[in-house]
């Protein structure tokens, strides 16, 4: 058992967790002038997902990109200034919270459906043209396997054998759609199979079973054998853009929302962490505050950081 | 007159619309959810049930075949994208089959479907969700494009879409939502091809598009104060588009400036000043004159985004520069109020 | 057995074939001034497809559409016509080849690859919604799988079970290019597969098999099963647009393409009517005879109608 | 100078670079066919081999993602379509990804990549085979766009394309493949952003893109005749725009003709009305004229494709119009001879 790996991803888990927040507490105050999708609720994917990965490895999200952005170690100073507009931000105030991106670390987002998932095909044809050990991971929602551009993307990548890992975070809404209006029931692994795809479903909110799938996968998919994708279980459990719950909204029931969060992916990890004696809770409850601490540091840097010049606004179009 | 909101005036257009035709349907990402396209089709969805107001997988390309499909066999849906920006993925099906249909297939069929989008404009709504899509429209032949600026206009518009005989795009302001205005509570229609004279003057015409034109009608009432008279024309329908009354303003005034809220560049604001150079150049007293976004994707950042947006007093700005004058007028009138608190 | 059915496909085919080898023979007049996609080799599909159709059902149709007009009964005199530019054409010279149609007998063709593919799915909603016995049918190659819009359209029209049939003429390939640079290997039925969706293959050549198959599916389709999916292994014989034999261009072998005409659809479905006594090979050398001159008399008279004129340009564009 | 068709132009230049940078690479349907893209990819099959000029599926919008991918990682794709108008398919990766990428990433990526899309014309193309996809390319910041009119642009064009660090398309067109002309056997690159004076006049100014400048060129050669002088000027590169040569030359003749490619509306020939008649309004004599398509789509049958295509004789007629002047110019030599025997 890996048991650096499973601190590692518990503690990426905690930190996007105390990351978003901090959000929470602090969007009212409208210095984050940007629509916000959080994930919370959703952390296990991107950090099981990332522990896996190379540094050299790039990443491709969607709007929800946060945890993405902070398990591939993302500046949390640049996001928090990204988020209130500041010229410290990772875009410098240009991107905001939907089309975040770590450069430095590769990751990359935008919030338009599936745009992002032929990018990470068109990096991985660069990694094997190139004949690089790298690998894309690109993470989209459930919504985004309806965009044509998705089925276009995986054929070129079946065919082409490309190093490139679907994730679709399958979180049983699009908005406030849930799946039944959008999609035919059966599962979205299934669905989108073709042959020659090695597609699995797995549990998105267990972290350990989660790690365990993609360490079988990645080196597959890194070693030539053609892309994989995997769709995970999983659930938002905020409003979909913005900091509040929302089930008193009608579109989905308190008893569901209240069922995920007792199957909370950090508390599930949390009890196999100290079960295993790999953390003591008094050791964890020192890393939340300590991130908790971080994010409002950033937080408050960021307020005090200067605002992108006027004049710049014309910079990098070409 | 009884007074209403843009969102409210759309609504209930749709909704009368609706009952008077029960061929009208309405789909799309969201349309049935409890924001119902930040109110707009809320109220057709309690009236008419999930049948005529129904929610769809994230498939803009077909969805805009499947409006098609559905209009050549007489039913008349109406297709919701809450950000127009997710139209390029549709651009195939609206331009190459829809515009084309009626003319390809010798006009034995139509094509009677409204698409709408939604401009959207500030609290870092960013490069991908707040681009205009009507240059491209209005550019291909046989859509008609129309971009309401007032309540009355959005109710009139849809309206008139939903007894048009062909494939018919409205451009919404996000911006514009909660602004009011006098709404007959009749049905009534506002034809496209027609322009709307906002505000009769002598000295300047200002033809301003959409969210342009209240900006427009600020900078008049503080020029007002210092005897300059604009006179505002608002397009209203981008194609067919109205030049007539475009250029005989020009003729009377001898002076344009076209205010788009777009990018200029191959934009509606370069029709303008193009039919204007050629239609009514004898009376042109100086350069026809635009405004518009700045040349770059919307940034998210509070300080660029008041860059990128012109306002009010570019417009006052680019008035007194073309009639040489000077004059004290009150910047704190001209700025524009933004009470959008987001996210979308 | 049903005669009367196979008798229909049979002369449909010949009627098809007849009228485009008449195109090949005059095309170098210059006189169809419009990129012309034959069907020479698929006529079975359009044949045995339409001859299980009632008339009221929709027919859409991608670049390779003449075998779809002519199988539904359209206009011979209009089909020249519009073939020749002329104003007594289907379009009144408006659409061309590519563009055909026959809006008496709803049938509409696009050549943007899978275009027509949501229009049928549309078409297929309006008869649903307003409870109607119809079916939509939309043909294409085995190119507009690879259009994004194909799987958005297979999607919805699954979810809402709608009733439409999609029909795939598999003739290996895409102008020149084979399927296995396009595609993985696996069959395209297979490969589009969802649980929900009824996919089958069938050999596009053998109209006998294809004609049980469709009159299989459309019964299901037009009961409110959902929708079905065929795809039919067939081959075209000339070159991808235009009258001429390709085989010395190197994308595919003489061999290959003299295979294909050992399987002729239409001479296969001949031994068929004649060892059952359907029809004698005298009456059918007569049928021959009749649709061949019926084309020529169609290109005489379209050759002699009126041009639309110029100042009609802008008729119909709103 | 050595003489060279426009697709053997194209043909040398991708090879040539290819040779230069190992990172370029073509890609697209069909092009490792024996057509090669009507002959402008062959070469570059033949001598770099499936590597690195490979076929694809039928993707447009993916191919337009996978091209963005492949270039942020250093690779330098070239992406070809054999009609621009399969690009609608590919406008959300185009206008939503690629040409924002730079700007919503500060700069700290570029995406080095050259789409290739060719407008098609005559022998009845029809209505989806025959559009100009470039207005929409130009109306969106982030992308280079150019149009080249000669076999020297074309190549000059595509080489500078291959340096450029960003997207950029070009749009060939199909009409002009065959057409000859010098071209140094050396590389050389074209700006983008800098106008081509094709020849010098002072009566009237006609700016013409693509295949419309040969037209231009042959008018200016009729009315050369009749004492009148053209001025022709080929943009080039409609994004960034060379204005500055455009507006010189008008505040010399004092009239203006643009002569597009395209339909006028919202097109690039309001474009260059509108930065005339704002920029050098002072100079302009008469009102500035536009030629282009009919307001239709393309039509198959003959006669009416010759009516929706503008030609040499509407330029002719539209300069004695602009000069008041009537001279009995030869008709016959104003005719467009079209030598294209399809299909594509
Ligand atoms: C092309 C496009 N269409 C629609 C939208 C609007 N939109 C933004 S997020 C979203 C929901 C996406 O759902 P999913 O992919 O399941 O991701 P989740 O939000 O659940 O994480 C929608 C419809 C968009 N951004 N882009
Ligand atoms: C969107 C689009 N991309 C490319 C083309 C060019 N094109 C026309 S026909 C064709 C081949 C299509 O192959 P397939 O679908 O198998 O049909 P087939 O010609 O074999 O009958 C191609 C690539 C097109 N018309 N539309
Ligand atoms: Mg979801
Ligand atoms: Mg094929």
């Amino acid at each position: 058992m890996n048991e650096d790996a499973y601190k590692n991803i518990f503690l990426t888990m905690l930190r996007i967790r105390q990351t978003e927040e901090k959000i929470v507490s602090v969007y009212a105050e409208q210095n984050m002038r940007t629509p916000t999708h959080l994930s919370i609720g959703q952390e296990a994917v991107a950090a099981a997902v990332c522990q896996a990965l190379e540094p050299q490895d790039q990443v491709f999200v969607s709007h929800r990109c946060h945890a993405a952005y902070l398990a591939r170690g993302g500046c949390l100073d640049a996001f928090f200034a990204e988020l209130c507009g500041r010229v410290t931000g990772s875009s410098r105030g240009r991107a905001g919270s939907a089309h975040l991106s770590s450069v430095e670390k590769h990751v990359f987002a935008s919030p338009i459906l599936g745009a992002m998932i032929p990018v990470a095909v068109g990096a991985a044809l660069s990694f094997f043209m190139d004949r690089l050990p790298k690998i894309a991971v690109v993470f989209f929602g459930d919504a985004a396997v309806e965009e044509g551009v998705f089925s276009e993307s995986l054929n070129f990548a079946v065919l082409k054998k490309l190093p490139v890992l679907f994730v679709c975070e399958n979180n049983l809404y699009s908005t406030h759609s849930p799946l039944s209006v959008r999609q035919p029931p059966s599962p979205i692994y299934e669905r989108i199979r073709v042959p020659e795809l090695l597609s699995r479903q797995t549990d998105g909110n267990d972290a350990v079973r989660l790690y365990q799938t993609v360490s079988d996968l990645i080196p597959r998919v890194r070693q030539g054998d053609g892309p994989a994708f995997l769709e995970c279980l999983t659930y938002r459990i905020r409003e979909h853009v913005g900091p509040l719950f929302d089930y008193d909204r009608g579109y989905r029931s308190q008893e569901e929302v209240e069922s995920w969060m007792e199957r909370c992916p950090i508390q599930r990890l949390q009890e196999f962490i100290t079960g295993q004696g790999i953390m003591t809770q008094d050791e964890i409850e020192e890393k939340r505050k300590e991130w908790s601490g971080q994010a409002e540091a950033s937080y408050q840097k960021a307020l005090k950081s200067p605002w992108p010049e006027g004049n710049t606004l014309l910079e990098n179009v070409y | 007159m009884r007074t209403l909101s843009y969102k409210d005036a759309i609504s209930e257009a749709l909704v009368q619309a609706m009952d008077n035709d029960p061929d009208i349907f309405i789909f799309g990402l969201g349309v049935d959810d409890y924001k119902g396209i930040f109110g707009t089709t809320r109220e057709a969805y309690r009236r008419f049930g999930p049948e005529r107001v129904f929610d769809t997988p994230a498939s803009e390309g077909a969805l805009m075949g499947i409006t098609l499909g559905a209009a050549v066999n007489g039913k008349r849906p109406v297709m919701v994208h809450a950000r127009n920006d997710f139209m390029f993925l549709a651009l195939d099906q609206l331009l190459n089959n829809a515009a084309k249909w009626k003319y390809v297939y010798a006009g034995k069929t139509s094509v009677p479907c409204l698409v709408r989008g939604i401009v959207g404009k500030g609290w870092g709504q960013g490069v991908t969700h707040s681009q205009n899509i009507q240059a491209v429209c209005a550019h291909v032949p046989g859509l008609h494009v129309a971009v309401p600026s007032s309540p009355y206009l959005a109710k009139g518009l849809i309206l008139q879409a939903l007894q048009t005989d062909g494939p018919v795009v409205i451009l919404e302001s996000r911006a514009l939502y909660d602004t009011v205005g006098p709404v007959s509570e009749e049905m009534y229609t506002f034809d496209f091809g027609k322009a709307h004279v906002c505000r009769r003057g002598k000295d300047v015409t200002v033809v301003a598009t959409s969210l342009m034109v209240p900006e427009a009608l600020k900078a008049a009432g503080i020029l007002e104060a210092h005897g300059i008279d604009l006179e505002i024309i608002d397009p209203v329908s981008l194609q067919p588009m109205d030049e007539r009354t475009i250029i005989e303003s020009v003729k009377k005034t001898g002076h344009l400036i076209c205010v788009d809220n777009d990018w200029l560049r191959c934009g509606f604001s370069a029709e303008v000043a193009a039919v204007v150079a050629d239609q009514a150049f004898g009376s042109l007293k100086k350069p026809v004159k635009r405004i518009g976004w700045a040349f770059s994707p919307c940034p998210v950042s509070k300080t660029l985004e008041d860059r990128f947006y012109p306002s009010c007093q570019n417009i006052i700005e680019t008035v007194l520069h073309l009639l040489d004058r000077d004059v004290p007028y009150n910047k704190e009138c001209a700025l524009t109020t933004d009470t959008f608190l987001g996210p979308y």
